[in-house]
């Protein structure tokens, strides 16, 4: 996953949202809506996609976990410092 | 006094010859209750006798004096009621009241201390009367929740020290300083207080200390009824615990610190914390964050299939057929109504062929023609009677006219006549000479003759 | 498909039943009438193929769609980006 | 059919219209009546030929729609925009 | 038929109508009433040459139409100007 | 028969009439009565040639309108215009 | 156990409830989620595995002239014992 940084999946879900008020305007025209369609249905996949690999995220976090060392902390701390601003 | 007062009433008299039982008794409830706002009396409880309303009556006596005294129910100390007897010596806190109504005196009694011991907590109270602010539970401070470095002050010897230390051990990694100290007799208070001191200024890093030692004597507890317990325990930047004495009793100590524990076990189990209580916490931390992030993935994996299925309703492959649909029909509509144009342009046409076929002016033609044969039979007609009419008459004139010819008495035998060939009639034989050609017209015929002689 | 941007789907199907209704007229001119007729013929026709161009991109897409590729974000990125403006 | 357009079809059958009623006349010349007839005669026959020939071009059109190329969108596109004013 | 326009065959048929009102006179002169029989007779004459000269035009006019070419045409269109009018 | 112009059919046929009355008078003389009576003699002899000139004039109009020629007509329109006067 | 003075037990506790409250927001960015929940579940791990090895330390404070000396309480004992307190 190399550009999903550009933007995030809630982005992605508004515009699909956006997408989809929009194909109910049936004054729509027919070309837009099918450039429409294709948007959304690349955003899903995209959003798809982003969710698949969150799950996968949580897999390997929660495996880390269990093999976790205090050398982690470090880590931990980083994220702690860097949250907590 | 007796002659101050003889002197008021002087002035008085001087105005007036005497007072209503109203006017006196006014001016004595003014006078005592004037003079005697609120008030400790020491005495003793005699005939004590409670009402039914709950108020208690007692007279306080001293050998020969005696006061009224009433305790209103509302203001009954309720920890010291029970204890009220005839005889019991005690110190009491109230105001006086004259009643102008019984022409009495009452001291309402607001609170009862026992004699003896009541003076110590007399005493309680006067210090906390005296640092009532720095009692105010806004003042103090918080204990940490998870300290890792305490200081106990205690004595080394006491049962107090081995109660709370056997409660820390396994209990949480917590580093404990123990401070010892005399925590009873004469100038204890001293040493607690240079504890605190030194431990703030020496042992800065200390989060908590813990003042502590287990139950005794009132006058063992003596030390933490002071007022230097009370300025060091407010000088400390620590937070202080204490846990001094009974269950019951609150120490001036208890009073002052930032928490008060009962006992010292009751302290260790307060100041660190259960190793298995936070494990416990943690453990509900990662079911609480499992379950959050479970809700958030879930519920973002419900919203995109929920747009997932309404982008599908919404995939214009719908629209494509609906408008196909459409097209079709419209195709349909646009001949159907293009045949019904023609097909009523035809129809019309065909009408007015119709009617122009009706029109036909060979129907004219044939009525002129029959129009004009009549006329041509007329015409015969007419010119032929005509004709014939001309001829009938001239028929008839022709007729009558040879009815009346002259001639016709010539028949009878008679003649004309007449001389020749001037034709005149003759009438005399004188007419005529010898000689003469005469012409005789008979009934038939004429003759020419020559006249041979003449007769008259 | 180059000059369909011209007038749109809509404007043909709106001009088609404008068309309709002045038919429906027997009072038409008969050469108007052929006229009209061939004019809503030919944007019948047009209507046709410019459905026929959208089944055929659409069939695209959702096959497409099936092949879909975490490559094709790009696009869907940049789709996004234009697209929420 | 080259002069037909000095006359439509419809003014032709208002000619003819006319001419009935003058034909119902009874005190029309006869010479006038034979010309009032000619003239009708031609006038019906002259609205039977525009008739066919709008049938044929019908016929033509809808030909030429089976046979429809893009290209030809350019004339619809015309007549549309002609036909909308 | 050259002079046939000096008089219709109307006034001709009302002529007619005249002669013989006047033939029925039975006051008629003889020779007037010859003059007038003459006259009607050829009246008559020229009434019934009107009216097969109609019956041959009305042929002619009917055969025409069969054999009807656009090019006639021009000459309907003609009629009809002058018709209108 | 010279004279037969001076008078007509009807003026000869009144002559005869008077006479009639003449000769009904019985005082008159009879050679006046003969004259009278020869005068109407010839008189209806004179009658009697204008009938047959009559009859033989509508036999010869009858004749010539079966050979009836279109330049008659000319002569017909005369006939006409004058007896319409 | 190296680091783990940069950051007290209480700290890591603090934020992992803030973690929690963060998370409890449902319109959280799924990125900025799961990095909190790594972060959360890091920090949870931190403060177990310090409970796990946590011990007492138990000492005294001993005062005299130099100033403050700690002595472990058995040592403390003996020195109190002897009388010197």
């Amino acid at each position: 996953m190399v550009k999903n940084n550009f933007f995030s999946f809630e982005e992605a879900l508004k515009r699909i949202e956006e997408i989809l008020k929009q194909l109910e305007n049936k004054e729509l025209d027919l070309e837009e809506a099918i450039n429409l369609y294709e948007e959304g249905l690349k955003l899903i996949h995209f959003c798809e996609e982003k969710l698949k690999n969150a799950r996968t995220r949580i897999e390997v976090i929660l495996k880390d976990k269990e093999g976790f060392k205090l050398e982690n902390l470090d880590k931990a701390y980083e994220l702690f410092k860097n949250g907590s601003r | 006094m007796k002659y101050l007062e003889e002197t008021k009433i002087g002035v008085k008299e001087k105005e007036k010859l005497y007072f209503t039982v109203k006017e006196v008794t006014q001016n004595l409830k003014d006078l005592i209750e004037r003079n005697f706002s609120v008030l400790w009396i020491e005495g003793e409880i005699a005939n004590l006798r409670y009402s039914q309303n709950g108020n208690i009556y007692f007279n306080l006596i001293e050998e020969e004096a005696s006061l009224k005294s009433i305790i209103f129910n509302s203001q009954k100390e309720v920890t010291i009621a029970p204890y009220l007897k005839d005889g019991l010596k005690v110190l009491c806190w109230g105001r006086l009241n004259f009643y102008t109504r019984s022409g009495e005196c009452y001291f309402i009694v607001r609170r009862v201390e026992p004699l003896g011991k009541g003076i110590l907590t007399l005493k309680k109270e006067e210090l906390i009367k005296k640092y009532k602010p720095l009692f105010d539970p806004n003042r103090k401070k918080s204990i940490p929740v998870y300290p890792k470095k305490i200081a106990l002050i205690t004595s080394l010897f006491g049962a107090a020290l081995q109660d709370f230390l056997k409660i820390s051990k396994n209990r949480w990694e917590v580093e404990i300083l123990i401070y010892p100290v005399r925590v009873q007799g004469e100038g204890a208070e001293k040493e607690i207080v240079q504890a605190i001191k030194d431990i703030n200024t020496h042992f800065s890093d200390v989060e908590v200390i813990v003042i502590t030692r287990g139950g005794g004597s009132f006058e063992d507890l003596a030390p933490f009824y002071t007022e230097d317990i009370i300025l060091g325990v407010k000088e400390s930047k620590i937070p202080v615990v204490s846990a001094v004495g009974h269950e019951v009793d609150y120490t001036i100590c208890d009073l002052i610190a930032d928490k008060r524990c009962a006992t010292p076990t009751a302290a260790a189990e307060e100041v660190i914390p259960a190793k298995e209580e936070v494990l416990y916490r943690l453990s509900l931390y990662q079911k609480k964050i499992n379950q959050l992030l479970e809700i958030i993935v879930s519920r973002r994996e419900k919203k995109l299939y929920e747009a997932k299925i309404e982008l599908e309703n919404k995939n214009p492959f719908k629209v494509v057929q609906s408008l196909e649909k459409r097209i079709k029909d419209l195709s349909y509509r646009l001949n159907l109504e293009m045949e019904k144009y023609l097909g009523f342009k035809e129809k019309k046409l065909w009408e007015i062929k119709n009617l122009f076929r009706k029109r036909h002016p060979q129907e004219n033609i044939r009525i002129l023609e029959e129009k004009l044969k009549f006329f041509k039979n007329r015409l015969f007609y007419s010119i032929k009677s005509c004709y014939l009419e001309k001829e009938k008459r001239l028929e008839s004139l022709e007729k009558l006219l040879s009815s009346f010819s002259p001639l016709n008495v010539l028949r009878r035998g008679y003649s004309i006549v007449k001389s020749y060939p001037e034709g005149k009639i003759i009438r005399k034989a004188k007419e005529v000479k010898e000689g003469k050609l005469l012409e005789i017209y008979l009934s038939k015929g004429k003759l020419l003759v020559e006249v041979k002689k003449v007769e008259e």
